[in-house]
């Protein structure tokens, strides 16, 4: 039986994100936020559910789709609103952008925007994070997120073979929307199995096919578990998920023709955030919109306050001393 | 060896011509496609989306309807592997056009072009040729950022065996793709996202620019600007803004940049005295320092006087997103317009030049 | 029934780069040969069974380990030899050497010392080759030749998943010889089931694990029959085998003791080369020994009285014309 | 701020020390590895075969069984992902060295190296840094050919974020390497194959060589000459070649190619009006030209007279196997002494140095 409040826990953490990208949505033709925005709208209970079992102390990295965990895995929203925003204030001083959110002290590592480039860092943060155990006691599991593009680089398979052969504390997350840009799956996959073809390597796989928030959340507090008590990984999940707005940028895109409408209403229909809403009595509901409203609202005040880098910024941070 | 330049920006109107009109970059680079893929059916062209309803800028649409999937069609998301497919079947005769969204990306192929691209005909003594045409995007604006933003060209003047053209016209867009298409050696040929929009006047008919000669785009007598990919029309931009307090620039844009045409630019240097060169990138051992450094061997060969000589180019930090700071990260028309006054009027002599009217930087709007 | 004709052929061509080998070993000491030698001894089965179905026109592909499919394929023997002392008549003209033999003309890609390299160089070949079917009528062949090691490149897996896409006519050859250098494959495969992987991209695996000249050969001539008439590619072979002598240079290196010596004397019980006399009559073994002689003798004092190439050649095909 | 050269080549006995002794370059490397990995725990070394029984020469052997398998030990042959590895545990607070026994194979890494280790620190604006340490050689010698014979530092230098060092003796392979675990940032640490056997005077105790500081490794009037790598060894063979005709060359090694100490350079070319850069890799857009475009930066800033400049490398062509072409391909003692000889003497002066004893090259046997 689900607890009411975990029900709730989580439907407000999908509902912040939802509402955070579509009023980036919104705010994007003023120009406001100049960063080429890829939203995850539709795709949100895959964040939620891969993160809400995690600790603080672990670790989520992922690519340029990037708001949807940097929010579930509790990254200052502020501070990420004013780094769309271009502030100084920005959780990466307005250098970084939509695509390289980062905030360390709440463990999550900063978004690439090449495909491909975070799994292997991702899986060295895992071989540092074993190594650490062996002193603290405590083992910190790492998450990986990305595409199903991104699976299609050679660097994917080089670093699950490492992690597997390393045994390492990390946990390989694809959120499979089977699309790249506009290219579907089947012009790039020769064939479309890849939890069989990761299992080849001795690593535990689990496919969940309809981005059901609780089983995603179930596999992953296991999946953590286990590693965080000596179990042996890496562990590979692949999420099946759609995406409802354009590739980048704010649109809905369905008018391109490119993608199936039947698919989008279909996964329409299997929303968490309806769904979960509906499990909720009324004022429940509405108390969480309005929190997430307001910490919405505070974001982009505090973003729109920000002020702007100085110029000599651009010198900063180019060499660590 | 300065060709005419015939066919230039758009604001620029060609004296007398037949035969062209104005289109876009973009669209002459289409058009070079469509005219080489008729007439070779040995020329085929792949990458990430280059079939798909954007069509890569409209650089590429209507070609798959047109010649079919086998020769044109999009690739899965491995770089490395596809630069080696490229490079194999160029080995087998055929003429690959290879796409790269962004030249970021092209570092995860440096292996393949590297190692074996630019090295199998020399290492194999002959027996076999790469003709291969590497398209590749500098991004820029509406926070791109980092790693969608580098302009790496210097990387692969550094390598024998490879040749590298950046043109900045429509003309030149189309006359460079049909000769790297034609070139049987691997060419990187590198565009630039903020040239896409611009118009030019392109001739209908089939025609190669030769590599290995730069563009006089303007003449003047005060000092020679050599400007590279984008930053030729900073450069034209800083023509004028010099122009409007009586020092003539002579603008020359090297269209290729490996091979590398100092003749022309060394004949402008002796004519101005002064020579500041403007890359699209990084300094640091960059197209710039070569230009530099080949006018001072060429002037101490030749036992002339050296010109002064200054070079500008990205700020040597990572490109951020926040417009405030990629406005300093980049040169522009009045940055490169001080540089130019202070070398004519003397070291310490400044000038703040006119700020511009909307360039296509401002006309740029995101998300991508 | 195998004819004694197939049995003379294949033991022939199996003895020539044996001795071509041995004897390259045994010149080495002199520097003679200024090039880093990756000897092929033991290994010899595998490149004459894949070698041999196929036509002069298909095209073979392999690494810096190269002699014997050079050879197997039917590649120029004195230009070869001339190759390895750096002549000027060498297949390379000279600049080339061991490592990267090449003969176009009997279907023979350049060789890459760079470990993987070759595997996407040769699917684009066989693109070409599938591209060119279409107007020529006849489907050539590319076998791509590498090392257990090689598949550990990301490339490799972006080329089969590439090959499979479009169904090219590419037949993938792992010489499995556990080894990379020193380090054994149980240091760097997660899991020994390649062709469970492989055939997870929907491509027909084949393994071979006693590097049976026989079975490979019939392996490759019903592969090679496939892909010629129609059928849809690519086919994987995965077949054992083992390094008699050191890494890159002449040396029995099994004093080094990094590997176990019972492994050597059981593959010296399969060596094919053995087995394939003891099938022939004496008489012919002694004549196909002496032709062997002969033609590595030949080839020698072809090397030997060649010319080095002149200091101009170091401009000679930098850039094509 | 040039350093004083106090422990040199083999053949150069420091006047008055202690503590020193006469070991290879690459029982120095091995020493600091050791003593560093001594010091902090969080130190480790990878990459393929450096726990095998050759132990990357030498290099890492019996740093295994002294530190565990945990912190010493080898990988797949994937040499993009290990980088990334490499870099995501430096993010975490470890210090990875990740060693390629080729520079050749860092094509394979350029992504990683390039987009993320030399970006991170900055475009997460701080939170985290990448302090790596990537050793690299570059191979010669006994057909080596094209694709193990790249030097490819200028590709790094070009880069923000990166540093580059390319120690030609022991004692600053020893201070280079324990200076670069402790740096912070991504350090390229460029060794060669050649200098490997080579001996020199190195402290027993532990020290930093800082970056950013050459060294005149040899004091004279007539012509500075710069050299990178393996080519200190071939300039100061050049420098006794020049000796014998009366001409003093200084020569300096930059040790760091970035940073850069052009102080000491151009104090070394203001003193000797001379300045010969020899490098050990291709001329274009490399490390050469730009020492010399920074020489002519630093001249017409200070409205000095520029010394005579010129540079040395590579022939731009793939390196070839046979001995033959290759004794052409790079630079020598003998090349170099004519060169600076014709520098000092005036154009057309020529001069046929003699032969060279039996070098380091000459000493090589392969297989590798
Ligand atoms: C190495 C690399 N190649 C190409 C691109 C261009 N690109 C950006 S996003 C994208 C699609 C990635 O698809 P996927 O990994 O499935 O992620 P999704 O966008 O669907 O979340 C591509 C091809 C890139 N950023 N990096
Ligand atoms: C990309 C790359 N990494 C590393 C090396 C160094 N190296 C040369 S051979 C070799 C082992 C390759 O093993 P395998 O592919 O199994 O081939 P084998 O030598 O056993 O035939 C290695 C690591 C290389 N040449 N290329
Ligand atoms: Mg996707
Ligand atoms: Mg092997």
């Amino acid at each position: 039986m689900l607890s009411q409040e975990l029900v709730a826990h989580l439907y407000k953490k999908m509902l912040l994100i939802r509402r955070f990208e579509l009023r980036l949505a919104e705010v994007y033709p003023t120009d406001a936020v100049k960063s080429p925005i890829h939203l995850s709208v539709g795709q949100e209970s895959i964040a939620v559910g891969v993160c809400d079992p995690l600790a603080e102390d672990d670790i989520i990295s992922n690519t340029y789709r990037c708001h949807a965990t940097y929010i579930a895995k509790g990254g200052n929203l502020q501070e990420m609103m004013a780094e769309l925003y271009g502030k100084q204030t920005g959780c990466a001083g307005g250098k970084a952008g939509s695509m390289h959110l980062v905030d360390m002290s709440h463990g999550i590592l900063g978004a690439s925007a090449v495909v491909g480039t975070t799994i292997p860092v991702a899986t060295g943060y895992a071989l540092a994070m074993q190594m650490a155990a062996k002193t603290t006691g405590r083992q910190r599991v790492v998450v990986s997120v990305f595409g199903d593009g991104g699976t299609e680089e050679g660097c994917f398979y080089e670093a699950i073979n490492f992690a597997a052969l390393r045994k390492l504390p990390i946990i390989y997350v694809c959120e499979n929307n089977r699309l790249a840009i506009h290219t579907p799956l089947e012009k790039r996959w020769a064939k479309d199995n890849l939890c069989e073809r990761v299992a080849t390597y001795g690593i535990q796989t689990y496919k969940i096919d309809d981005a059901d928030v609780f089983k995603i959340r179930e596999t992953m507090t296991k999946a953590v578990e286990y590693l965080r008590h000596g179990g042996e990984g890496p562990i590979f999940l692949e999420c099946a998920t759609y995406r409802w707005l354009e590739h980048v940028g704010p649109r809905d895109d369905h008018s391109d023709n490119y993608r199936s409408l039947d698919e989008y209403l279909d996964w329409k229909e299997k929303d968490q955030i309806v769904r979960l809403a509906a499990m909720l009595d009324d004022n429940t509901v509405q108390r969480i919109q309005d929190e997430v409203t307001a910490e919405i609202q505070a974001a982009e005040a505090f973003a729109a306050q920000s002020p702007y880098p100085t110029a000599e910024e651009l010198y900063t941070h180019v060499y660590a001393s | 060896m300065s060709m005419p330049a015939n066919a230039l920006q758009g604001d620029r109107v060609p004296e007398e011509q037949k035969g062209v009109r104005l289109i876009r970059y973009v669209d002459a680079l289409r058009e070079a496609f469509e005219q080489e893929m008729t007439r070779d059916p040995h020329v085929f062209l792949f990458g990430l989306d280059v079939d798909d309803h954007k069509g890569i800028q409209g650089s590429t649409l209507g070609l798959q309807e047109k010649f079919g999937k086998d020769r044109v069609f999009c690739t899965p998301l491995s770089e490395d592997a596809m630069t080696g497919v490229a490079i194999g079947a160029a080995m087998a005769g055929y003429r690959p056009i290879h796409v790269h969204i962004r030249m970021d990306f092209m570092l995860l192929c440096m292996n393949q072009l590297v190692n074996m691209g630019a090295k199998a005909h020399y290492m194999y003594n002959g027996q076999v040729k790469v003709p291969l045409v590497v398209r590749t995007m500098i991004g820029r604006s509406w926070g791109q950022g980092g790693q969608h933003s580098q302009a790496l060209h210097a990387l692969f003047m550094h390598i024998p065996g490879l040749k590298v053209v950046a043109p900045s016209n429509a003309n030149d867009a189309k006359g460079c793709m049909i000769a790297a298409i034609r070139d049987n050696n691997p060419v990187i040929f590198v565009e630039h996202r903020l040239l896409y929009a611009v118009d030019g006047y392109v001739p209908y008919e089939s025609y190669e620019v030769p590599f290995g000669k730069a563009r006089v785009l303007q003449e003047g007598d005060d000092v020679t600007i050599v400007a590279v990919s984008h930053m030729v029309m900073e450069a034209l931009r800083a023509q004028k803004h010099l122009e409007s307090v009586g020092i003539q620039a002579e603008v020359i844009d090297p269209v290729s940049l490996w091979p590398l045409d100092m003749d022309t630019i060394m004949d402008s240097a002796r004519k101005t005295g002064r020579l500041l060169v403007v890359d699209n990138a990084w300094l640091t051992c960059g197209a710039s320092s070569e230009i530099l450094t080949r006018a001072l061997e060429i002037c101490q060969d030749s036992e002339e006087p050296l010109p002064a000589l200054a070079r500008m180019g990205f700020a040597f930090t990572t490109c951020p997103t926040t417009k405030p700071l990629e406005n300093v990260f980049y040169p522009n028309s009045r940055s490169i317009a001080a540089q130019a006054y202070e070398m004519v009027k003397g070291k310490g002599k400044l000038w703040e030049p006119p700020v511009d009217a909307k360039t296509e930087i401002d006309a740029f709007k995101g998300p991508f």
